[in-house]
């Protein structure tokens, strides 16, 4: 086991306390809502931050090991660029500061930044990169220190969709082939799913859920987990196939629990009528358009109702339906599609 | 009343005898006169009731500079003919200057005169540290005189800049002997001694005093001079070590 | 390490005055009226010239930092003139411009030699330039772009100065203001040229400590100390809350 | 605009000097050996006590802005105590440390007073109080997260001041460094009462001018003059470069 | 027409030549991979940069006006809150530039820092908050001068899920009731989409493309533009209902197109198969999977072949037809799911 670590600091109006562990050659994505607590806890793991808990680091305590004895990697959220040294310079910095010599450092950090796409870039100074560009080399200049453990505190935040998959495709590739362990900050699921392999939640400073990509997008938690993997989320009482739901209303699941439960089931498992559907889906119950979203070739819809749901549908079935907000629809999910849990783990 | 014509009419002066004084004079006077001239202001103010005596002391060259740029004073006293004459040839004295006392060359040494200095010749002994007066201060200039008239040939490790600096270093130890004022040496009793020599009579340095042109109490200011010329105050003076003119 | 050697060198001849210092002579010399008075016009006349170098040198740190003008490089050279003059000559250079008969001073009626306002004029004239080159150094080193970002929410020139650029270059101001109260506080050689000597009216500390100097190098001693104390006290009283909240981490 | 007359106020003194000067006795004045030597002698030590300040007094700066240890806020005003002192003072200070029977001098064997290196050590001792304090503003208004970064990136505490925080505050070094050139290529004080007046040896321009003030005083203004010429020449060539590469936007 | 400018900057390696133009109460989303020069153009509009083209803001010509006076609102790529300031003297800092006194502006600013869900941070410093936080408090701060024309540098970049559909929501409302000009600088498809109007493509310092979202998204004319909105896009010769691709291979197309033209279909259009599938499809090739990955309810797979496609495809079919890097197999894509349409406008 590469990392195992507690990491525990007060604030004024937060306080966070996290167990991680993260294996050699394991990426964990750290995933919460703004104000979670994620970079103060990468801050806690480089030393950056008074740690009341405990960094351990391949068998070494590192309590007392001052940040730059860490080899820890990190790229900040806001980049952090020196402003007085060239691109290059930048990335063959942390080369240069573990002994490398200046141009052997310096040729390092040009394949570092060859490997970002960023070569031309190598004499300017970072204030006239754009924010990608920054980003980019933030990320070399972490790389080229060959860490232990690596911390990327949303890495990939400021890049354009098409150098996103690159980038995200090259990390993954470089993560793949490392032996460090690695804690990835990131808003975006798609970036967790593809890049983690384990997943840890943080709301409010404390864990709320950890697992696998997989788990975490069949078995949400918490709201927020369910929003990001794009789910409906609830929680209530199971007691013959129905679940009486928290938040209003009842549905039928088919999975064999009872007691507290969650229910989940993704948005497309969602059909709408303008009027009560008669058939199979055992599930129908009334709501009202909160509002619609085209998204690429799929419109989401939000509803109110008993319980409020956010449906997939086609365009087609939109302008069929004369979905616009304030409208009364009919919601209708099978019980199939639902998917049912113990609340308790 | 003397010299009351040029005055502004609505200054309470009051007018005729000289006893009837009144008002502050200001006095710029060098540096080297500080405690005497301290003591003789208190018994000018004794003697006339209502006048007060400020003194602003400095440089020589310092308060000549203020004079010919307007500072509101009475009264100069200068500690070498030199200054005063930046004075007169600015045309700033009301009067012709005339020397109220004379001040002359001594050897100040450490206590217990541990070097065994008598005269000059002994200060070119092998390590004997000596500080002298830069050439263009009084005490410099005398200092020149003097070591000429007697043949010496002398290199000092410091030229100061005025005696109280060339003094301290003796005081401080830094040096073996200075040639300084016979006023400073006394002044400083205890901490140094000061050993006479023949050749300071060769250079002799004058104190010339004035009242001046644009002096705000003119009859304030022909009486400080009056009383500074006086018996008692050149007898206060050559208490301190001054010689009389 | 050296700046524990710096700190040294510049402590110990402060232990040096300490240990040669008469202890007895502090009652006598402290109930003597003139020190009293001169400390009082030290500490009143080196704050007014202070307040003097904010209010002009301020705006002329931000001149030269801030706004591009042929010359700027001159002006900037110019400005440390001050610094490098011998105080003395500096003190000669005001009689020359506001004596009686000098450049301004002979139309303008009011006369500033030898009066405490030629205290502050002589005092602030060597200071300020302290102050404009540490509020300088302080702006050309300060980030931009949040200046910037003042300007898209509509502040003028004067409010971005006021509101962003100040606060923000707030550590450097309180370190040029402490240098130039520092510097005005023991100025001599400019004030006794222009503004005189004269007791209660002119005569600060240092000059006052000059004079001691003749008559009574131990007393001269003592008055140094005593304007070092008060002086340490102001700074520790003022400069570390200024700091703790002027600055920024 | 206050910037304007900041400016005038600085500048003004100077145009009654140049006014006033005796143009006709330059020739005669720069050919005497005393004056150049005193020039050349007071660049040397000008800039030999910039870099004893620079090497002592950085560091010191650094400890004072970055390092978190009890009575700070005293060690902090201390470092200001040769701003307040007067210079005379200060002299006879570092005679009673440095002096023949001082508290090093005395078992130190090498003696400083009368000599160049006594300049230098007077000269250090005013400025670089200077230094210190507008190079710790500088550093107290930097950002200490660029700090944390090159520390993440394994840079020891030393790296980190050399290729980081030195660079990022390097405005306000330049600007502390040439108060401190400025302060010393004036000191007067100091310096004659430390290491004495010897042409050639300790005879600094101001000590050269002062006692020209004595006996010549239009030739202290041209000696002066020349002072501020050479050292305006060399700040307009080198600080607007440093500046112009040290700032950043 | 509210907004109608041109933007022309130079810099060293770039030029940016742009014409743009916005109507009242229209939102514009500017989108562009790094380094396109998005920024670049935003800072010319609001004056910081100087722009050698000419902005004309409600008719009045803005070129000699200094940004103070422009009443633009701007969110900066990285925020750029005042480090002095607490949060609500950040937000009130525009109000009473504008003349507002002083207790009326915080008051205001309690009123936009309270929409944003940051009213207890009112008295904190920006630098103890979090990333998205710090983004928040910069959108209220824009907003609180009721600007003529906003400009959003990424507002949304640093939100979490969560947060980011609230505040997307939020904008989207008070951008709608809006009757300044708003351009949008965004990396996000769904932002674009969601909140602009139009959208206007900048690659390279021009702009390649502009329209609605439906028109961008159905008919995406640069790749950047179709890996944006998700479609896969191929350019080339149509002849007979046939397209000769310039990627290599062809495609039978349902459109009587002829010449250049570009073709695109989204990825859930396309069919994989182990063998070669006998059936309705017409356009049927050989690929190799190159990449395999999970994006919550659906998996993505990635294609060699003539041409490339990328492929969407149900959890179940990946287990079945053992999808895996190397893997050999048939994609089919049916004739009237594609969508070709001239090149040339
Ligand atoms: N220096 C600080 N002082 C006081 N509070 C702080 C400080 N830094 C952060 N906080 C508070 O701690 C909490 C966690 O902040 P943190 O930056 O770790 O969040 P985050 O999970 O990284 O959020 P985001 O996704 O928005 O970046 C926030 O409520 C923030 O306001
Ligand atoms: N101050 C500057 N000096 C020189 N070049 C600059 C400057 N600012 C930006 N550039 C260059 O101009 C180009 C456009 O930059 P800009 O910041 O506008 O990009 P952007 O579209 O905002 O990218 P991103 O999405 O990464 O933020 C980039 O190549 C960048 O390197
Ligand atoms: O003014 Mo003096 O008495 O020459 O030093
Ligand atoms: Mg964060
Ligand atoms: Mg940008």
């Amino acid at each position: 086991m590469s990392l195992r670590a507690r990491v525990v600091v007060e604030r004024p109006r937060f306080r966070l306390d996290a167990a991680l562990e993260v294996a050699d050659g394991e990426v964990v994505a750290l995933l919460g809502p703004n104000g979670a607590g994620k970079t103060t806890a990468l801050r806690a793991l480089a030393g950056l931050t008074q740690n009341r808990g405990s960094v351990v680091l391949d068998g070494e305590v590192l309590d007392r090991v001052p940040p730059e004895r860490r080899r820890v990697g990190v790229v900040f959220q806001d980049y952090l660029l020196f402003p007085h040294l060239s691109v290059v310079d930048n990335v063959a910095f942390g080369p240069r500061c573990r002994g490398t010599g200046r141009a052997a450092a310096r040729r390092e950090a040009m394949e570092w930044l060859e490997r970002t796409g960023l070569a031309e870039y190598a004499d300017v100074k970072p204030r006239s990169l754009s924010g990608g560009q920054a980003q980019r080399v933030a990320l070399a200049r972490a790389l080229a220190v060959h860490p232990r453990l690596l911390l990327l505190d949303e890495p990939l935040a400021a890049l354009d969709a098409g150098t996103r998959l690159e980038i995200r495709a090259r990390l993954r590739q470089h993560l793949a082939g490392f032996e460090a362990a690695t804690v990835l900050v990131t808003h975006d699921a798609l970036d967790a799913m593809v890049l983690a392999d384990r997943i840890v939640v943080l709301e409010r400073g404390a864990i709320v859920q950890e697992g696998t990509p997989a788990e975490i997008t069949r078995r949400p938690r918490t709201d927020y987990v369910a929003r990001l993997v794009g789910l409906n989320l609830y929680r209530g009482r199971a007691a013959d196939g129905v679940v009486e739901l928290a938040a209003g209303g009842r549905l039928s699941v088919d999975a064999p629990v009872t007691g507290e439960v969650f229910v989940a089931f993704p948005p497309s498992a969602v059909a709408l009528y303008a009027q009560r559907p008669e058939g199979s889906p055992r599930n129908v119950w009334r709501g009202t358009v909160m509002g619609v979203e085209r998204q690429g070739d799929r419109v989401r819809v939000e509803l109110s109702g008993a319980p409020p749901v956010v449906a997939d549908v086609t365009p087609a079935a939109v302008a069929e339906l004369e979905l616009l907000a304030g409208q009364p629809v009919w919601a209708a999910v099978k019980a199939t599609e639902t998917h049912a849990y113990p609340a308790q783990v | 009343g003397c010299g009351g014509s040029d005055k502004p009419a609505n200054e309470p002066v009051a007018s005729g005898s000289a006893d009837s004084l009144t008002g502050t004079v200001t006095v710029l006077a060098a540096s080297s006169l500080t405690e005497v001239f301290d003591q003789l202001g208190k018994q000018f103010e004794a003697a006339h009731h209502g006048v007060k005596v400020t003194f602003s002391y400095g440089g020589s060259s310092t308060l000549a500079q203020q004079i010919v740029n307007g500072a509101p004073a009475d009264v100069f006293a200068a500690a070498s003919p030199a200054t005063m004459k930046t004075v007169t040839s600015a045309g700033m004295a009301s009067e012709s200057p005339t020397v109220f006392v004379r001040n002359q060359l001594v050897i100040a040494v450490g206590p217990g005169n541990p070097k065994h200095i008598a005269g000059l010749a002994d200060l070119i002994k092998p390590g004997v540290k000596v500080a002298l007066c830069a050439a263009a201060v009084p005490c410099g200039a005398a200092a020149k005189t003097a070591l000429s008239a007697a043949g010496v040939n002398l290199k000092p490790v410091t030229l100061e800049q005025d005696v109280k600096s060339a003094l301290s270093k003796v005081e401080l130890g830094e040096v073996d002997a200075a040639l300084v004022y016979r006023t400073d040496a006394k002044s400083a009793s205890g901490k140094v001694e000061g050993v006479e020599f023949p050749e300071s009579a060769k250079a002799i340095n004058d104190y010339p005093i004035a009242a001046l042109k644009d002096a705000p109490n003119p009859d304030g200011a022909k009486a400080f001079v009056a009383f500074i010329l006086s018996a008692p105050a050149r007898d206060a003076m050559v208490q301190v070590g001054f010689q009389a003119p | 390490m050296p700046a524990v050697l710096g700190l040294l060198f510049l402590v110990l001849p402060l232990v040096g005055l300490l240990v040669r210092t008469p202890w007895t002579s502090v009652p006598r010399l402290l109930a003597a009226p003139d020190s009293l008075n001169a400390l009082r016009l030290s500490l009143v006349t080196a704050t007014l010239a202070t307040v003097l170098s904010l209010v002009l040198g301020v705006p002329l740190a931000w001149l030269l930092a801030r706004v591009r003008f042929p010359g700027r490089r001159l002006v900037r050279a110019l400005v440390t003139i001050p610094l490098v003059l011998p105080p003395v000559v500096g003190g000669v250079a005001l009689l020359l411009v506001f004596g009686r008969r000098g450049l301004v001073g002979s139309w303008w009626g009011l006369s500033l030699p030898f009066t405490t306002a030629g205290v502050v004029v002589a005092e602030a004239f060597v200071a300020m330039p302290f102050l404009v080159v540490a509020v300088e150094g302080a702006l050309l080193a300060a980030d931009l772009r949040y200046e910037e970002a003042a300007v898209t929410l509509g502040a003028s020139r004067w409010t971005v100065f006021r509101r962003i650029t100040l606060p923000m270059v707030g550590p450097g101001v309180v370190a040029g203001a402490v240098l130039c109260w520092a510097r005005a506080l023991g100025e001599f050689g400019a004030t006794i040229t222009f503004a005189g000597n004269f007791p209660g009216r002119t005569q600060t500390m240092p000059l006052a400590v000059y004079l001691a100097l003749e008559s009574d190098p131990d007393a001269a001693i003592l008055l140094s100390l005593v304007l070092l104390l008060v002086s340490v006290a102001v700074l520790v009283g003022l400069r570390g809350r200024w700091i703790g909240e002027g600055g920024m981490a």
